[in-house]
C-alpha cells in the first residue's frame, strides 16, 4: 500500500480540471493582486482599491454606513423570504402574521430578524448622520452626499413606516393612523389643516386621504402601503444608495488632506 | 511580506484570524442555535405527537392481545384455526404438495409465452390504428387511400392467426392457474373466515402501527419508529367576520396536541391526549374536523407554540380559552334553543346559562338594559298608572324607601333611595297616577257588604281554605320567610345569605299594610280589569269567594300611617323632583308610569357586553379587585355602585343576588358578544326551536311552572301535597304535547274546564289572547317534537268486534279500569286519592297515539304514576292474545263511548273492516 | 437482589393468605342467633279501612302491618343480615302472594339476583307497584287472569311495594348482597346459619324503626349471639 | 487599531493656519520609510467590515432570538388604544402636538428639519474641521447639532416611549399607566393673559411678539457673531467676527437664522407651557401657534 502523501493528493486535485475550471487561478498576495480583487469584484468595487488609513479605522467610522447597507441587505432578504407567505389584503394579512408565526419554518426568526433589523436600520442612518456630521465630512466637495444622505435617511424612515401597517393588527393600524394624521392638518392639502377651504379639501380627497388611498384607513391602505414597502421605496432607496456609494468612491473617505 | 515595497508593516503585521475563527464560531453556535429553536423551542407540540403516539400504541396494542385473549376463548376461532391448521398440512404435503410444486413450476415458462403472444397481438393492433389514421387522412386530403385499404385488410388477417395463438396460450396459463387454486381453495376458504373473525383484532393493530411506525424484515417487526409529528388542523371557511365586514377563515389547530380528543378510548387519558367530554353529544355532533374547537372553547386556534399562548392566554389575544360553565355561553351562537341541550344522561349541557337568562328576564334586567333578542319583555313591575287607586300613601313612601324590609323576596332591587328621595317619587307616582285613579275607582263602587264581611271570622276561616286549596299557593307565598316560586337560587338563610332567591309573584304576609279590601276584592274578581297586562289570572272566583279570599287577606298586615305624609305628597315640588328621578333612576323600565311610555332605558346597552375590553371598564377606586372581565362583572352585579367615583355616578339598583345567581348571569352576560356565526355554521333553526323559546319565555312569564311540572322544572306547588296527596297537585305537564289535542289545550287555556272535579285546585284563566294561547299549544306541541298535531278518530269506522273486545277488557275480569277511572258522573270505589279522570272525556282530549304507549307503559310516559302498565301479553282468549290489538281495542272502545255517550254497544253491527284514521 | 427476594417473599404470603382464606369459607362455618325486641310499650296495631273491592277484600279485618311486636316485645319482619359474610348468593325463586288484598309475606328477604314469583291469589285487579331505584321500577296491572308474574331483582336493595288500587296494601322486597341473612319471626327471633367464622357486623333493618348495627364474631361450629332491641324513631 | 486617528485629538499638534487658504493643512504624522498614507482595501478595509458583517448579523439573530416582534390584536378601527403611538421614530414629532397645533407640529416641522438638514452643507462655511473630529473648531454647530439632534428628536423619542402613557399623559418609569388620569388643564392664550378679548387685537398681539422674537432673535445673532473678536482661537476666520458676516453673506445668515430661530421657538414655546400655562402665542380664526 503506497503512503498517503497528503501534498500530491492536495496538488492532484487543485491541478484536476474541475478544480481549475472554478478557480481558474491561484490567489497569489501582491498589490497588482489586491487592487484586482477590489476593482474586478461586483460587489468589492464599490470601494476605492486603495482608502485612507485612517478610513479603515473603527474609531473613525464607527462602521455605521456600512451597517446601515449590511442591515437593508438583511431586511431584503428576510422581506423576500416574508413576501412568500404574506398575502396583503384584510382578510388575511394578520392570519398570515399568525402562520407566519407558528407554522412556517422560520417565519419567527424571519419576521423578528426582519423589524429588529429595520428598526436597527433607522438607528445606524441616524448614528451615520451623527457620524458625518461630528467629521464635518458634508463639507466640500461632498455637500451633496449629504443631501442624499439626508434624502436616504427619509426614504429609511418611509421604508420603516409604511411597513409597520403589514402586520395589520392594533399596533399598526393605530401607530400608521396617529403617523398619518399629520397629513390631516397639512395647510391647504389637508382637511383639517388652516386654510384647507382655499382648496376645498375634504376627508375623502385631501392629503391624508392621499396616502390611505382612502377617506379611512382600510384594505386599501393596506395594499398601498405593500406596494411602496415592498417596491417602491425600496426601489428609490437603491438608486439614492448607488449615488451614495459612488459619490463616496469617487470623493473617497472624507480627512484631513 | 514586510519587506515588500508599498506595504505597511505595521498594518501587514496584524492578524485577525484568531478574531475571525472566533466570530464564526460564534455565528454557528447561533445558526445552530436558530435551528434548535425553530424546530423544537417553538413546536412543542411534536413532543406531545410522540408521547401520544407512544401512548395511542399501547393503547391499541393491548386493546388487540385482549382481543387476542378473547378469540383464544372463543371456540368458533378454536375450530377454525385448527381447521386452517390441517388445510395447510394436507396441502403442503404428499401427492398434492407435490403436484402443486409441479404446476407452479409450469407457471413462469406458461406466461412468458402467453405475454410474447399477446405483445404479437398488441402490436397488430397498434399498426392497424396507425394505418386506419393514414387511410382516413388520405381521403380527408383527397388522396387514394386504396394502399393503406390493402394494408389493414392484411394486418386484420394477420392480427387474426395470432388472436388464436393468443388465446390458446392464455387459455393454457389458466388452466394450470385454476388447478393450483383449486388445491388450495380449502386453505384459501379457512383463510377467509379467519380473517373475518379476527377482523377486529387485526383493525386494531393496524391502528398501533399508524402511531408507531414498524420497520419490517420478513414479516418481523425490527423496531418501531413514532409517526412523523405533523400539524392537525381545521381551515374553518368564512367562520368569522374581521372589523372590516369582511369573512375570513378562522384556523384550528388544538388537535396537534389534544390528539384524542375526537377518538373513544382515551377517557382516561392524561391531558392533552384525553377524549373529549360528553362524546356522542357533543363530538359527534360538532365534528372538530370540520369546526374546531374554538367555537365552543375560545383560545388561540393557529398557536401552537406555547401551551400558554394556544390556550390564549396572552395579552395579544382578545379570546382566552373559556373555563368552566361560562363555555356555556358559546351554544347560544349557533342553538336557538339552548334550553333544550341535554347530554346523553339527559342533563342539561348549558344549565347556567339558561338559569342566568331567566334570571336575566325575570329580574328586570332588560327594563334598564337594551339587549338584541330581549328587547320585548315585558315589564315585570306592577302597572302604576292606577297606584293612587291601590296603594296606602304612607306604604308608598316606605317601599321605595327600603322594599325589602317590607318584603324580603321582593324582586324590586334596592335604589337606597333616602327618605325624602322616597317621598318625592311617592309623590310624582301618586299625583301622576290620581286622575286615572278617580276614573277607575268610579267604575268600581264598592261592595256595600265587603267592609262588614271583611271582618266576619267565618268568612276569614272561609278565605284560609280558599287560599290553600285554590291554588295561590302556585305563586304566592303568605309566610313572611318562605318562597313560592322562586326567582335564582334558593340559598336560604344565614350570616350574609338573608337575600337570595326573589319571588315571583309578592308574598301576601302584610298585603294590608299595602291597600284596600275594595281594591283587593276587584283585583280578585278581575286582575286584568285593574292591570292589561299581568301575569295574575282570574280564578273565576265567585263573589263569595272574592270576599272570603279578601277577609283572609285583610287579616294580614295592618295599616301604618305617619304624620304629614298627606301634605308632603300634596307638594308640587316634591312631585317635581319625584318626576326628575323617577327618570334618573329608569323607574319606567319595570313600571308602567303615567306619560313615561315612551322613555328610553336608562341603562348601558349590553349586547355586545361580553366582548367588552378590560379598558372598557371603570374600575372606580376599587383596586382589590383582579382586573378581569369576569372579577368585574361579578362584583358589579354584587354591588353595583361598587365603581362609582366622585365623577361618575352609578344609578344601578342592588338586587341581592345570591353568588351561585351571579355566577349564572356571568355566563349568560359572556354569551354577549360581537359577531355572528354564519348561517351556514349554525343549527339549523326549525320552526320548533322558535316556539320552544318563545313558549318557554311566556310559560316563565304568566308562572305556569307554579304549579305544573314543564321540561322537568318546577311544580313548586307540589310541597304543599305531601305523600298520597300528590294525586291532587296538578298534573305534571312533560310530554304534554304528545298527550292532548291540540284544539283541546287551545280550548281549554281559554276556558279550563275540569278534568279532575274531585280537586279542589283549579286551573285559572289567565285572558290569554289567541296569539298567546298559541305560542303555549305551539310550544307544548314542539317540545313533543309533532309536526302534524291534528288527529281525529272515526268511531263509526270501528268495527263492532273490536268495540266488544275493548269493552270486555275493561271489566272487572280483565282490567277492572273503573277501579279508578271516573266513568261518565260515577265516580270510582275508594278515596279521592286513588281516582283516575274520566275516560268518556278521553276522544276529544287524547292523542291516539299516546293512549296506546299510555296503556302499554304508563311509566314511560309519566315516572312515578299510579297507573299500572299493560300486562305483557294481555290474556289468550281476546284477540288471539294479541297485545297490540288488545290495547287498540281499549283505545278504540275508549273513543267509542265518549263519542256515543250514554249509548249502549250494538249487539248486532255490521261486520266493518277495523280502521281507524289519524 | 434483595429487593427481588422481598417481592417473592411478599408473593409468597399473598398466595398463602389466599389459599387459607379459601379453607376458610369451604367449611361448615357458624351460626348467628337471637332475638329483635322492641324498646318501648307496644303500639295498638290501626285498624285499616277497606274502600274498595269489599266482596274480596273485606273479608277479613287488616291490619296496619309495619310494626308488629309480639307478645314477648320481639318484632316480626325484621330482616337481620351478616354484612361482608362472603359465600355464594344462591340466587333462587321466592314466593309473595297477594291474598285477601294483604301481601304475604309482608316483608320478603332473598338474595339478590332471585327471581320473584309474584302471585294473585284474589282474582280481582291488583297492581305491583315497585319503588325501586337501584333495579328498575316497575307498575304492572295484574288482572285475574294473570296468576302469577315473574320478576327477577338483580341489584341489592330494600324495595317499597304498592298496590294503587287498594291504597291500604304494602309490603318490603329486601333483596340482600350476602347469602347470610333472615326475617324475624312472630316472636322476634332469628337465626342464621352455616356463616363462615370472622368477624361481622350484624345489621339489623325494620321498615319503621331504621337499622341498628352490632359487631360479632363467628367462631366454627359456635352460634354466636346477637341481640337487638330498637328504638322508635323520635 | 492602536495607531492614533489622524484627525483625533491632538488638539496642541494643530494650529490655525494663517491665510484664507481654503483646506487647512493639518500636520499628520508620518510613517517613516515613505510609506504611502493609503491602505489597501483588500483586505485591510474588507477585513473589518466583514467581521464587522458577523457581529452585526450574530447581534441581530440572537437579538431576535431572545425577542419576538410585537402582534397584537387584530386591526380594529372602531377600537381605539390608549394611547394611540406613532412609529417610535415619530414620537418626537408626536411629542410636538403637546405645545404645537398638527399643521405646524406635524406638517411644517418636519419639513423645517429634511430641509434644514439639507441645507446644512450649504450654511456651513467653516472651513476647518472637514474629515476629523473636531469640537474647537466647529462649536457653534456642534452645538446647534447637539440641540437639535440629541434633545429635540432622540430625548423626545425617549419620552414618548417610555413617559408618555394614556392620553398623552405624563407618567414616570415604574408608575403605572391610568387610563382615567385626570390632568388640571389650565392654559390660557398669551393675549388672553394680556387681558385681550378680541380676536382681532390678539391677531396683531401674537403676530407682534412672533414677529418681536424674530426681529430681536436676528439682532442677537447679528451682533453676537460681529462681536466675535479677530484672531478668536476658536474661529477659522481670522478675521474675527464682520469677516464672518462677510463671507457668510445675507442670504446664509438669514436662512441660518431662520432655522436657528424656529428651533430656539420650540423651546421657548415648551418653556412658557410649562412654566406659565400658555397655550397659545398667536391666535387667529385660521391658524394657532
Amino acid at each position: 500500500m503506497a503512503k498517503f502523501d497528503w501534498k500530491e493528493t492536495k496538488r492532484q486535485i487543485t491541478d484536476s480540471q474541475v478544480w481549475q475550471s472554478i478557480f481558474r487561478h491561484g490567489y497569489e498576495d501582491t498589490p497588482r493582486n489586491r487592487i484586482l480583487m477590489v476593482s474586478g469584484n461586483v460587489w468589492l468595487h464599490l470601494h476605492p482599491s486603495k482608502v485612507q488609513k485612517h478610513a479603515v479605522r473603527m474609531r473613525f467610522t464607527w462602521c455605521m454606513g456600512g451597517i446601515t447597507f449590511l442591515l437593508f441587505l438583511v431586511t431584503v432578504v428576510t422581506g423576500v423570504y416574508l413576501m412568500f407567505y404574506y398575502r396583503p389584503t384584510a382578510e388575511y394579512a394578520y392570519a398570515d402574521m399568525k402562520y407566519l408565526e407558528f407554522d412556517m419554518p422560520f417565519g419567527m426568526l424571519m419576521r423578528n430578524m426582519h423589524r429588529w433589523a429595520a428598526h436597527g436600520m433607522v438607528i445606524a442612518v441616524w448614528l451615520h448622520m451623527f457620524r458625518v456630521f461630528m467629521t464635518g465630512s458634508y463639507k466640500p466637495p461632498r455637500e451633496f452626499n449629504w443631501v442624499v444622505g439626508v434624502i436616504l435617511l427619509v426614504l429609511t424612515l418611509l421604508l420603516s413606516f409604511t411597513g409597520y401597517l403589514l402586520p395589520w393588527d392594533q399596533l399598526s393600524i393605530w401607530a400608521v393612523t396617529v403617523g398619518s394624521n399629520m397629513a390631516r392638518a397639512t395647510p391647504l392639502l389637508g382637511h383639517g389643516g388652516p386654510f384647507h377651504e382655499v382648496l376645498g379639501v375634504n376627508p375623502v380627497y385631501d392629503a391624508r386621504a392621499f396616502i390611505f388611498g382612502g377617506g379611512e384607513i382600510g384594505p386599501h391602505t393596506l395594499l398601498r402601503f405593500y406596494i411602496l414597502h415592498c417596491i417602491f421605496f425600496p426601489l428609490i432607496a437603491s438608486l439614492f444608495m448607488a449615488v451614495h456609494f459612488w459619490r463616496i468612491r469617487r470623493d473617497g473617505m472624507s480627512g484631513p488632506l | 511580506m514586510a519587506g515588500r515595497p508599498g506595504l505597511d508593516p505595521t498594518e501587514e503585521g496584524k492578524s485577525y484570524s484568531a478574531l475571525f475563527v472566533l466570530m464564526v464560531a460564534v455565528l454557528l453556535v447561533t445558526a445552530v442555535w436558530s435551528i434548535w429553536d425553530d424546530s423544537i423551542s417553538r413546536r412543542p407540540w411534536k413532543e406531545y405527537q410522540v408521547q401520544w403516539d407512544r401512548l395511542a400504541y399501547d393503547k391499541y396494542m393491548k386493546d388487540a392481545a385482549d382481543e387476542q385473549k378473547r378469540l383464544d376463548a372463543d371456540p368458533e376461532y378454536q375450530k377454525v384455526s385448527k381447521e386452517l391448521a390441517q388445510a395447510r398440512i394436507e396441502r403442503d404435503s404428499g401427492a398434492i404438495a407435490a403436484r402443486l410444486a409441479a404446476m407452479r413450476g409450469q407457471l413462469p415458462d406458461l406466461k412468458n409465452v402467453a405475454n410474447d403472444k399477446d405483445q404479437l397481438v398488441r402490436f397488430t393492433k397498434s399498426y392497424l390504428t396507425e394505418r386506419w389514421y393514414d387511410y382516413n387522412h388520405a381521403i380527408q386530403e383527397r388522396q387514394d387511400p386504396g394502399p393503406y385499404k390493402r394494408e389493414i385488410d392484411q394486418l386484420n388477417a394477420e392480427l387474426a392467426r395470432e388472436s388464436i395463438v393468443s388465446d390458446k396460450a392464455k387459455d393454457n396459463l389458466q388452466a394450470v392457474k385454476d388447478q393450483i387454486e383449486a388445491l388450495n381453495s380449502k386453505v384459501a376458504s379457512r383463510t377467509d373466515q379467519m380473517k373475518k373473525l379476527t377482523a377486529k383484532r387485526d383493525d386494531l393493530l393496524d391502528k398501533a402501527d399508524t402511531w408507531m411506525i414498524p420497520v419490517k424484515f420478513r414479516n418481523t417487526v425490527l423496531f418501531r419508529y413514532p409517526k412523523i409529528p405533523r400539524i392537525e388542523q381545521t381551515a374553518i371557511d368564512d367562520f368569522d367576520r374581521n372589523a372590516f365586514d369582511e369573512a375570513i377563515a378562522r384556523v384550528d389547530r388544538c388537535q396537534s396536541c389534544h390528539m384524542g380528543a375526537d377518538k373513544k378510548g382515551f377517557e382516561n387519558a392524561p391531558e392533552p391526549f384525553r377524549t373529549h367530554s360528553n362524546f356522542d353529544q357533543i363530538i359527534l355532533k360538532h365534528p372538530p374536523d370540520k369546526l374546531g374547537c374554538t367555537p365552543c372553547h375560545d383560545g388561540q386556534g393557529p398557536a401552537v407554540s406555547s401551551v400558554r399562548v394556544a390556550h390564549g392566554d396572552d395579552p395579544d389575544w382578545d379570546s382566552p380559552m373559556l373555563r368552566g360553565a361560562k363555555m356555556q355561553s358559546r351554544c347560544i351562537k349557533c342553538h336557538i334553543d339552548v334550553g333544550s341541550l341535554h347530554d346523553a344522561g339527559g342533563k342539561p349541557i348549558a344549565a347556567n346559562w339558561v338559569e342566568g337568562e331567566r334570571i336575566f328576564e325575570q329580574t328586570g334586567c332588560a327594563g334598564c338594559h337594551l339587549v338584541a333578542g330581549y328587547e320585548d319583555i315585558a315589564k315585570i313591575g306592577p302597572n302604576l298608572k292606577l297606584a293612587a287607586a291601590k296603594l296606602d300613601p304612607s306604604w308608598t313612601v316606605r317601599w321605595i324607601a327600603d322594599p325589602k324590609s317590607f318584603r324580603r323576596y321582593s324582586r324590586m332591587p334596592d335604589f337606597a333611595f333616602s327618605r325624602a328621595q322616597a317621598t318625592a317619587l311617592a309623590a310624582f307616582i301618586l299625583d301622576s297616577s290620581s286622575k286615572n285613579s278617580k276614573q277607575w275607582l268610579a267604575a268600581h263602587p264598592e261592595v256595600a257588604t265587603l267592609e262588614a264581611d271583611v271582618k266576619n271570622p267565618a268568612f276569614v276561616e272561609e278565605g284560609k281554605g280558599l287560599f290553600e286549596s285554590a291554588g295561590c299557593k302556585g305563586c304566592h307565598a303568605i309566610d313572611p320567610r318562605q318562597h313560592a316560586t322562586p326567582v335564582g337560587v334558593v340559598a336560604g338563610f344565614g350570616p350574609g345569605r338573608a337575600f337570595t332567591a326573589k319571588d315571583f309573584a309578592p308574598n301576601l304576609g302584610r298585603i294590608a299594610e299595602k291597600t284596600s279590601a275594595a281594591w283587593i276584592y276587584a283585583w280578585l274578581k278581575n286582575p286584568h280589569d285593574f292591570s292589561p297586562h299581568t301575569a295574575m289570572p282570574s280564578l273565576r272566583l265567585s263573589d263569595h269567594e272574592a270576599e272570603a279570599l279578601t277577609a283572609f287577606l285583610m287579616t294580614h298586615g295592618k295599616k301604618r300611617e305617619f304624620a304629614g305624609v298627606e301634605t308632603a305628597l300634596k307638594n308640587p315640588g316634591q312631585i317635581e323632583k319625584g318626576e326628575a328621578l323617577v327618570r334618573k333612576y329608569g323607574c319606567f323600565g319595570c313600571h308602567e308610569i303615567e306619560g313615561m311610555d315612551k322613555e328610553s332605558r336608562t341603562g348601558v346597552e349590553l349586547t355586545t357586553f361580553g366582548s367588552k375590553h378590560l379598558d372598557e371598564l371603570s374600575f372606580g377606586n376599587r383596586t382589590q379587585i383582579p382586573e378581569t372581565w369576569d372579577q368585574w362583572t361579578f362584583h358589579k352585579l354584587q354591588s353595583p355602585r361598587l365603581y362609582a367615583t366622585r365623577d361618575v355616578e352609578q344609578v344601578m339598583p342592588r338586587s341581592r343576588f345570591d353568588s351561585a345567581d351571579i355566577r349564572n348571569l356571568v355566563v349568560f352576560l359572556a354569551g354577549l358578544t360581537q359577531g355572528t356565526v354564519q348561517e351556514r355554521y349554525r343549527m339549523p333553526g326549525s320552526e320548533h326551536q322558535a316556539q320552544i323559546v318563545a313558549g318557554r319565555r311566556m310559560v316563565n312569564y304568566y308562572n305556569c311552572v307554579g304549579c305544573h311540572i314543564i321540561e322537568n322544572r318546577g311544580g313548586y306547588i307540589s310541597r304543599f301535597y305531601p305523600g298520597d296527596q300528590i294525586n291532587f297537585a296538578p298534573p305534571v305537564l312533560n310530554g304534554e304535547g304528545f298527550k292532548v289535542q291540540p284544539e283541546w289545550l287551545f280550548a281549554f287555556l281559554q276556558g279550563p274546564t275540569p278534568i279532575r272535579p274531585w280537586l279542589k285546585i283549579r286551573m285559572p284563566t289567565f285572558h290569554f289572547t289567541n296569539a298567546e294561547d298559541d305560542t303555549i299549544v305551539n310550544y307544548f306541541t314542539a317540545l313533543s317534537d309533532l309536526n302534524v298535531p291534528y288527529m281525529f278518530i272515526d268511531t263509526n269506522l270501528i268495527a263492532p268486534a273490536e268495540l266488544a273486545a275493548g269493552a270486555k277488557l275493561m271489566t272487572k275480569d280483565y282490567f277492572n279500569c273503573f277501579s279508578c277511572h271516573q266513568e261518565g258522573d260515577k265516580k270510582p270505589e275508594g278515596p279521592p286519592s286513588g281516582w283516575a279522570p274520566d275516560m268518556a272525556l278521553t276522544h276529544q282530549r287524547l292523542n291516539p297515539d299516546w293512549v296506546l304507549k299510555w296503556i302499554a307503559n304508563p311509566s314511560a310516559l309519566q315516572p312515578g304514576t299510579k297507573m299500572p302498565s299493560y300486562y305483557p301479553g294481555g290474556p289468550d282468549d281476546i284477540l288471539g292474545g294479541n297485545q297490540d290489538k288488545q290495547i287498540r281495542a281499549l283505545m278504540d272502545y275508549m273513543f267509542w263511548f265518549g263519542a256515543h255517550p250514554g249509548e249502549t254497544l250494538p249487539a248486532q253491527m255490521a261486520t266493518a273492516p277495523v280502521k281507524s284514521e289519524k | 437482589m434483595k429487593k427481588f427476594a422481598v417481592v417473592l417473599a411478599a408473593c409468597a404470603c399473598v398466595t398463602l393468605g389466599m389459599t387459607a382464606g379459601a379453607g376458610l369459607a369451604s367449611a361448615a362455618g357458624g351460626a348467628i342467633s337471637g332475638t329483635v325486641k322492641y324498646d318501648g310499650t307496644a303500639p295498638a296495631p290501626r285498624k285499616l279501612e277497606v274502600t274498595k273491592d269489599k266482596e274480596v277484600c273485606a273479608l277479613h279485618p287488616h291490619f296496619e302491618e309495619d310494626l308488629i311486636v309480639g307478645s314477648g316485645g320481639g318484632i316480626a319482619n325484621a330482616v337481620v343480615t351478616a354484612k361482608g359474610a362472603k359465600g355464594d348468593l344462591k340466587p333462587g325463586e321466592v314466593k309473595f302472594d297477594q291474598k285477601g288484598c294483604d301481601y304475604t309475606p309482608h316483608v320478603l328477604a332473598f338474595p339478590a339476583g332471585s327471581t320473584v314469583d309474584i302471585v294473585n291469589s284474589d282474582g280481582i285487579l291488583h297492581n305491583i307497584h315497585s319503588y325501586s331505584t337501584k333495579n328498575p321500577a316497575f307498575n304492572m296491572a295484574q288482572p285475574k287472569f294473570k296468576k302469577v308474574i315473574q320478576r327477577k331483582v338483580e341489584q341489592p336493595e330494600v324495595i317499597k311495594i304498592t298496590c294503587d288500587a287498594h291504597g291500604w296494601m304494602h309490603a318490603w322486597w329486601v333483596a340482600t348482597d350476602t347469602a347470610y341473612f333472615a326475617v324475624t319471626d312472630d316472636k322476634g327471633n332469628y337465626s342464621i346459619a352455616g356463616v363462615p367464622p370472622g368477624n361481622y357486623e350484624v345489621e339489623v333493618w325494620q321498615e319503621k324503626l331504621g337499622t341498628q348495627d352490632q359487631k360479632v364474631e363467628v367462631k366454627d361450629g359456635a352460634t354466636a349471639t346477637s341481640n337487638f332491641s330498637l328504638k322508635p324513631k323520635s | 487599531m492602536r495607531a492614533a486617528g489622524a484627525g483625533a485629538g491632538g488638539a496642541g499638534a494643530r494650529t490655525p493656519a494663517a491665510g484664507g487658504s481654503k483646506r487647512i493643512e493639518v500636520p499628520i504624522k508620518k510613517a517613516s520609510g515613505g510609506v504611502e498614507e493609503k491602505l489597501h482595501t483588500w483586505p485591510f478595509l474588507v477585513r473589518s467590515e466583514f467581521l464587522m458583517s458577523i457581529l452585526v448579523i450574530i447581534v441581530l439573530t440572537v437579538w431576535s432570538l431572545l425577542l419576538n416582534a410585537p402582534l397584537e390584536q387584530p386591526s380594529n378601527p372602531t377600537r381605539t388604544p390608549n394611547p394611540s403611538k406613532a412609529p417610535w421614530y415619530f414620537l418626537g414629532l408626536q411629542e410636538m402636538l403637546v405645545f404645537f397645533d398638527p399643521w405646524y407640529a406635524g406638517v411644517v416641522l418636519p419639513c423645517f428639519i429634511i430641509v434644514g438638514l439639507m441645507l446644512i452643507p450649504y450654511l456651513d462655511i467653516n472651513p476647518k474641521g472637514n474629515g476629523y473630529y473636531t469640537f474647537r473648531e466647529r462649536s457653534f454647530e456642534i452645538l446647534t447639532f447637539f440641540i437639535g439632534f440629541h434633545i429635540l428628536w432622540v430625548s423626545f423619542i425617549i419620552i414618548g416611549t417610555f413617559f408618555r402613557g394614556p392620553g398623552w399623559n405624563w407618567f414616570w418609569p415604574g408608575q403605572v399607566w391610568d387610563p382615567h388620569l385626570v390632568e388640571a388643564l389650565t392654559n390660557v392664550d398669551l393675549p388672553y393673559m394680556f387681558g385681550l378679548r378680541d380676536y382681532l387685537a390678539s391677531a396683531i398681539f401674537g403676530l407682534a411678539v412672533i414677529g418681536g422674537y424674530f426681529v430681536v432673535g436676528y439682532a442677537g445673532l447679528y451682533y453676537w457673531i460681529r462681536s466675535r473678536p479677530a484672531g478668536d482661537p476658536w474661529s477659522a476666520f481670522p478675521g474675527g467676527g464682520p469677516e464672518i458676516l462677510k463671507k457668510w453673506g445675507p442670504v446664509r445668515f438669514g436662512i441660518t437664522g431662520f432655522l436657528v430661530l424656529a428651533m430656539a421657538g420650540v423651546f421657548i414655546k415648551m418653556a412658557l407651557r410649562h412654566a406659565l400655562n400658555i397655550k397659545y402665542i398667536l391666535v387667529t380664526p385660521w391658524i394657532n401657534i
